[in-house]
């Protein structure tokens, strides 16, 4: 049975939407318990699916639908294709799915209504969507994942207020123009070599030695862009700070920590093994040195964006644009260590973001004010959740030990290997302007007044803090908030099994 | 911004075109797509392996079915994620009989109507069955099916339509061909084969393994056109209606 | 070369003070359970030093690791005379500052004494980790972890002047760090190739040219902010806003002289004197301590507010050390770090007299010190002892490590040293003695041989409580106890050396 | 000069005319899609977009003297021995077809269209047409909420309460 994990741990999300969807309206309760139970399912299997692969040294799992065997060498069906690599990122996906389904228990009632069943169908199928991009070997195949993720993700924002529809609908144009894009790229891909599978376009490409091909260039040049344009690259940004802050907030906790890492993956992989590295890095390609830059631009201008902001999710929005540029300056870095660093990233930013994302939710909530004065003080009011929070921000600034840090030394590593001294001042530069932004937010929340408690009382011995405020947050916010705040720990303290699974994965295909 | 707009777009084009100086001619037998061994393993061995005539249903419901799943999965999510957008619940039951027919088309186009409908869900039944042999199958038949439903709406009004398919009835439908497809999957599954490898279905299925798939093929897009049928009518309620699904138009 | 020899002595003495943490959290309502836990984490931490002691002293190397964190960077600790020596300065001074601060807070009735303790104890607890850091990760690490556990103490009263000095402190020592030590660390170690940890030789092999040297050099040196070299100093006079029990512990000898101990390191650990005089770059910092050092006294004269005098004098002091070690001669650098141990002494005296002075008459200008001698003879007499060890006159420990920092000049150019501007160093180190001088004695000669104002006359003598007074007179007597005695640190640093 | 204009037209235009129609028809969506102040408009622009690309992908799959490809069923009965024997002989040495290649009647690929991008495009237009619809609801959402479908009308809505 265990050869089929990798679709297994598909159809059990799947299965759910239909089964929430059969509930229809208003039946929320339900919903999140047939949520809970698929995504546990999936969950899990994806657990056993990262220790499968990890027992097979170094190879990886393939899957082929429908069982058709390759015809001349070609494969004529779909095929999945589970690396480690591939296994810890669906991992990932499945548990931030899983928590952040336990988080939405209350918030659906509250910010969906009745629409609660097709929020909970809507959120498995992109999950469906995430993971099975994840896995994919098939360049269209690939296509239609993806756009299952934007349709779900339209969706999903737009069920927010009349922003939130507003920005969704930017999120439609934006969205459609980058899949269109690399609709594009596949079909010029297809045009000259005549297959789909990743592997397969690969081989003919070396076979025929088609690299100088202009056509192949193109194809190159327009899938990057589509990629780019879904994970929101700097000058591509626009959709994203808006989609995500004006969006129901347990959309925002799920979206902002997976849907451009997911793409940041898809990126590394049409780098590596769709078109291979001695085409991506090749010499006498203008790019390399280009993109880099341009990943330092979006680091630095996603970091003063952020700073420039006052309202609590968008600062984190810019920050993960900042994030995003620190992820495709390193895998464009042309050093291994750059590469193994950037998909590490992947992984604790995804973390990172997610406990920042929930603790800022759980904050919004609880103040009812979404600017940055909702913090005033909060470290003697809901010390529990400002201690998430302290969390994650220290790894955003960096700090050891927490999963920034250690992404962050890679990184900078990865970028003093290559000598992309420039790569290197833009991390630390963000690293600073990320401390100045979270120091400003913990004074406030450590000296700033409480609304409503007198000033003796806010400056009262620590042994009296108000109690409420612990109360006030429900355990089904707080424990996601906790696992995340302590899975950012984790991974940095476990980095290097990580970082060395990694490397060695990524050594197979730069050979 | 007309102008950055204008700028970009040209040079997208340009891009575009630069890439098809290396491009086969129009109609190019021996270009690789055409002559690559992909497709001339569809073309060649397709009928041999499947029985199925129709190599576009073949390539899509067998050799790319995993695809077409998610194809499904793709209108699926289109019609609830219209549902959770749009609809609202506000004081949505449903318009005495009485009433029925005070909207909707004038005589002519309702007689009219109730005379072609028949023939166009039975066409779109054919259409649906004989996918294997002629043009057709579970996309363009739901999609006939779909709009038979949406002809009687306009005809007769929304709430005519919705006695016969009411939105419970549709999402329930559209869950049902859904679960069609990934349950023969599945069942392939338990078979011991490959997810969506219909060849281990012959044991069930008469007349050996290309026989398998192909009666496969035909039960996949039996469940793609409810799914497809079921979200072309309740887009089409949803959309006409603000989501409110009272009075159509 | 010393024998490595593991053991669990350094990991249990910093232990010690972060089980210490919880305790006092737990015992916030019981403020004497939570004084007697200091206390007693005080004291187990000072014994479990003194353990060490002996074994340092035969030469061995005690070792402790965490594991491997990164491939080939364990977190672990490497006890050696310099770390001994610090982990002595500080976990002893520990014992007296919190019989002070025990004086001190109560008397004041500060508010948040719990968080003040707790983070008393775990910036402790930080700074025997540097002591005892065995590579530059870890380090690094208790680096950050001693400035963000200080934070809460230098803000401690919260208002609007502590709040801007918290910003400065923060901004200062995170960045810098961030920013200088963090690449510099990462460059370290892609050169040599994966592992950072400290050796008696050089870490970096002598394939590194002396333009990158520098580039390095400069970079830990102004990336150990703590050590207040000019520009990166402003917040140790900002951070001076802190209750006095913090600027003397944590200013006067943990946080900075965590910083010129991290220099130290740099020098010895990770360069290797000879490395760095192949490369001849030393002198170049070695110039930028001198002008801070002159710098320093100089503004230090302009200060009126006790307590920022006092942190102008240490940046000063600070930079004798780093100029010691820079001069790269044995000598020198055994008079640095000899000066870690000796300032230290002078210098909790001179605050914790400062505070005493607070506590009892609620002063901190010099200007209001005319005549205090009559009515506190006990505490000003300690302040002469402070300020003339700080100063470096006879019967002092001042004078024993200034003695061998002006010697480690002298030497200049003798065992293979460029002796660039040695008589100008020379005359430096005179001239900024005799400020030290003019910015001390004249508050002693005031506080006792001026007649002071009217109001000081009524109520006769009045010292400081107890726990205020005992700590001073016992760091004065250990500074002029250091001046007989002070074969034990010279031991030590001569371990260093070699 | 009118000689490279000519060659031009011969080598580049007129036998990859299918490819210049594509992207004009791209840039006109994408034109659109960017520029247009009307939501409606931009979606148009879309559709005009995803029809292009559609377009691109089945004119890739035609063949000059092709039909559809749907082997039509002359020699019903041929068929099924063949059939039959495929059956014998798959028994008989495995799932081997090399072996009963022969005895089956040789399909010309050349007669045939090339099947997979019809497939292809059907799925891109399954998603084209999803997304449009999935649009036109969030736009009529829009609508409904601020009563208009011109962007900057929306913008200047927003502009007195929003800080973005």
């Amino acid at each position: 049975m265990t050869d089929h994990l990798p679709i297994l741990l598909l159809l059990s999300p799947l299965f759910g939407a239909l089964v929430c969807v059969l509930f229809g309206k208003g039946n929320s309760k339900n919903a999140w318990i047939v949520s809970m139970i698929s995504l546990g399912i999936s969950s899990i299997l994806s657990v056993f699916l990262l220790l499968k692969v990890l027992s097979i040294k170094g190879g990886d799992i393939r899957y082929r639908m429908g069982g058709w065997d390759p015809s001349s060498g070609y494969e004529v069906g779909i095929e999945l294709r589970v690396d480690i690599l591939a296994a810890l990122i669906v991992l990932a996906v499945t548990l931030v799915g899983f928590i952040n389904t336990i988080y939405s228990k209350t918030r659906v009632p509250a910010e969906v209504g009745e629409k609660g069943p097709f929020f909970y169908a809507l959120i498995q199928l992109l999950i469906v969507g995430l993971c099975g991009i994840i896995m994919t070997n098939d360049a269209f195949n690939l296509y239609v994942l993806i756009e299952i993720t934007s349709l779900t993700s339209y969706a999903l924002i737009a069920m927010g207020n009349r922003r939130a529809a507003l920005s969704s609908f930017n999120y439609v144009i934006m969205g459609t123009i980058g899949a269109s894009f690399y609709l594009l790229g596949v079909g010029y891909l297809y045009i000259k070599t005549g297959t789909l599978n990743i592997d397969d376009i690969h081989t003919y490409l070396e076979n025929e030695n088609l690299w100088t091909s202009q056509s192949i260039i193109v194809a190159f040049i327009l899938i990057m862009l589509g990629v780019w344009t879904k994970m929101a690259l700097f000058p591509l940004h626009g959709w994203l700070p808006n989609a995500y802050s004006y969006a129901p907030s347990m959309t925002g906790t799920f979206m902002a920590p997976l849907m451009t890492k997911v793409m940041v993956y898809v990126m590394i992989r049409v780098m590596l093994w769709l078109f291979g590295a001695d085409f991506v890095y090749s010499e006498d390609s203008v790019w390399g040195e280009l993109i880099v830059w341009m990943s330092v631009v979006a680091i630095v201008a996603g970091s003063f964006l952020a700073l420039a902001r006052n309202d609590i999710k968008k600062m984190l929005t810019y920050l993960i644009i900042a994030e995003v540029g620190y992820m495709v300056g390193g895998a464009w870095l042309n050093s291994l260590t750059g590469q193994a660093g950037a998909f590490y990233h992947i992984l604790s930013d995804a973390a990172m973001t997610f406990c920042l994302f929930i603790a800022a939710s759980i904050v919004i909530i609880r103040t009812g004010e979404s600017r940055l004065n909702a913090f005033d003080g909060l470290f003697r009011k809901m010390p529990l959740t400002m201690i998430g929070f302290t969390i994650g921000g220290l790894s955003m600034i960096g700090l050891p030990p927490t999963c920034g840090f250690f992404s962050k030394w890679y990184l900078i590593s990865g970028g003093i290997e290559s000598g992309h001294w420039e790569f290197v001042v833009a991390l630390l530069f963000s690293s600073l302007i990320n401390a100045v932004i979270f120091f400003k937010i913990f004074e406030r929340a450590y000296f700033g007044k409480i609304k409503g408690i007198k000033e003796e009382v806010s400056v009262a011995d620590i042994d009296m803090i108000p109690a409420e405020g612990i109360k006030s947050v429900p355990a089904s916010m707080l424990i996601p908030l906790f696992i995340s705040a302590l899975s950012v720990l984790i991974l940095g303290i476990m980095n290097k099994n990580l970082f060395s699974w990694i490397s060695n994965a990524l050594k197979m295909i730069n050979g | 911004m007309k102008f950055f707009g204008l700028l970009s777009v040209i040079i997208v084009g340009f891009l575009l075109l630069s890439a098809t100086k290396d491009f086969p001619n129009w109609g190019d037998e021996d270009s690789p797509a055409n002559s690559g061994p992909v497709s001339s393993f569809y073309i060649e061995k397709t009928e041999e392996k499947t029985k199925v005539p129709n190599m576009v249903t073949a390539v899509l419901a067998d050799y790319r079915g995993y695809d077409t799943m998610f194809e499904t999965v793709v209108i699926f999510i289109a019609g609830i994620g219209i549902i959770a957008v749009l609809r609202t619940y506000g004081n949505n039951e449903s318009i005495p009989k009485n009433q029925v027919g005070d909207e909707g088309a004038g005589l002519l186009a309702r007689m009219t109507c109730s005379l072609i409908l028949p023939f166009i869900q039975l066409f779109a039944l054919y259409v649906v069955a004989h996918g294997h042999h002629s043009p057709g199958g579970g996309f363009q038949g739901g999609v006939m099916l779909g709009a038979s439903y949406i002809l009687l709406a306009l005809a007769y009004g929304l709430a005519r339509a919705k006695s016969c398919f009411s939105e419970k009835r549709t999402l329930v439908f559209a869950a049902l061909g859904i679960f069609i497809y990934v349950g023969w999957g599945v069942l392939c599954l338990v078979m011991g084969s490959e997810f969506l490898n219909y060849s281990a279905l012959d044991s069930i299925l008469p007349g050996g393994v290309e026989m398998a798939r192909s009666h496969s093929m035909l039960a996949v897009e039996i469940g793609v056109a409810l799914t497809v049928t079921a979200i072309m009518f309740s887009m089409f309620s949803n959309l006409s209606t603000k989501g409110r699904l009272d009075k159509g138009l | 070369m010393a024998d490595l020899e593991s053991s669990l002595i350094p990991f249990f003495a910093w232990l010690v003070s972060l089980v210490a943490v919880p305790a006092i959290i737990l015992l916030g309502r019981k403020p004497d359970a939570r004084e007697g836990v200091t206390f007693f984490a005080a004291i187990v931490k000072f014994s479990l030093v003194l353990l060490m002691l002996p074994l340092i002293r035969e030469g061995k190397i005690l070792h402790f690791s965490f594991g491997e964190i990164i491939e080939g960077i364990p977190i672990e600790f490497r006890v050696d005379g310099l770390g001994i020596l610090f982990a002595i300065v500080a976990s002893s001074l520990w014992i007296l500052t919190s019989l002070y601060a025990l004086g001190y807070m109560r008397s004041l009735k500060e508010h948040d004494q719990t968080r003040f303790f707790a983070c008393f104890a775990l910036s402790l607890s930080a700074t025997i980790g540097v002591a005892f850091a065995g590579n530059l990760l870890t380090l690094y690490i208790f680096y950050e972890i001693l400035s963000l556990s200080t934070y809460p103490l230098v803000t401690h009263h919260g208002d609007k002047e502590a709040r801007s000095g918290g910003r400065t402190y923060l901004s200062h020592l995170l960045g810098t760090s961030v920013a200088f030590v963090l690449p510099a660390m990462i460059y370290c170690y892609w050169k040599k190739g994966g592992d950072i940890n400290f050796t008696d030789g050089s870490l970096l092999t002598t394939n590194i040219d002396s333009g990158a040297g520098l580039i390095l050099l400069l970079a830990f040196t102004f990336g150990f902010a703590k050590n207040g070299l000019m520009p990166f100093h402003s917040w140790l006079p900002n951070a001076m806003v802190a209750p006095t029990p913090v600027s003397a512990l944590l200013h006067a000898v943990a946080v900075v002289k965590v910083g010129v101990f991290c220099v130290i390191r740099v020098f010895t650990g990770v360069f290797g004197i000879d490395l760095l005089r192949d490369l001849n770059v030393a002198v170049v910092v070695s110039w930028i301590a001198a002008f801070t050092v002159i710098t320093s006294s100089l503004i230090a004269l302009t200060q009126d507010n006790l307590k920022r005098r006092l942190a102008f004098s240490t940046i000063g002091q600070l930079s004798y050390i780093i100029l010691g070690v820079s001069l790269l001669t044995s000598l020198g650098v055994t008079g640095s770090i000899l000066h870690v141990a000796m300032h230290a002494f002078g210098k909790i005296t001179l605050f914790f007299c400062a505070g005493a002075i607070y506590v009892t008459m609620h002063k901190k200008y010099v200007s209001e010190l005319v005549g205090i001698g009559r009515k506190m003879p006990i505490t000003m007499t300690a302040f002469a002892i402070g300020s003339l060890s700080v100063i470096g006159l006879p019967f002092t420990g001042g004078l024993v490590s200034k003695w061998y920092l002006v010697m480690g000049t002298v030497d200049l150019g003798a065992d293979g040293t460029v002796d660039s501007g040695k008589i100008a160093l020379l005359v430096i180190f005179l001239v900024s003695s005799i400020l030290n001088a003019c910015y001390f004695l004249p508050i002693v000669y005031r506080a006792f041989f001026c007649r002071p104002e009217e109001s000081l006359y009524e109520g006769g003598r009045q010292e400081a409580p107890l726990a205020c007074l005992i700590p001073l007179c016992i760091t004065a007597l250990l500074s002029v106890i250091s001046f007989f005695n002070p074969s034990l640190f010279i031991e030590l640093a001569g371990l260093i050396i070699k | 000069m009118d000689i490279i204009i000519a060659s031009f037209l011969e080598d580049s235009i007129v036998p990859k005319f299918n490819y210049w129609i594509y992207v004009i028809l791209m840039m006109i969506g994408l034109y659109a899609m960017i520029t247009k102040n009307n939501l409606i408009k931009k979606l148009i622009g879309m559709a005009i977009f995803q029809t292009a690309i559609i377009l691109l992908y089945v004119s890739v799959g035609v063949k000059a003297d092709a039909n559809i490809p749907i082997i039509s069923h002359h020699g019903e009965k041929d068929h099924v021995e063949h059939a039959q024997n495929e059956n014998l002989d798959s028994a008989s040495e495995g799932s081997s077809h090399h072996g009963s290649k022969k005895e089956y009647h040789v399909i010309d690929k050349n007669k045939f269209a090339n099947p997979l991008p019809h497939v292809l495009m059907l799925t891109a237009i399954v998603v084209g047409v999803s997304t449009l619809g999935l649009a036109l609801a969030i736009s009529q959402k829009v609508h409904g909420s601020f009563g208009t479908l011109e962007e900057d009308e929306i913008l200047d809505q927003l502009r007195p309460g929003g800080h973005d």
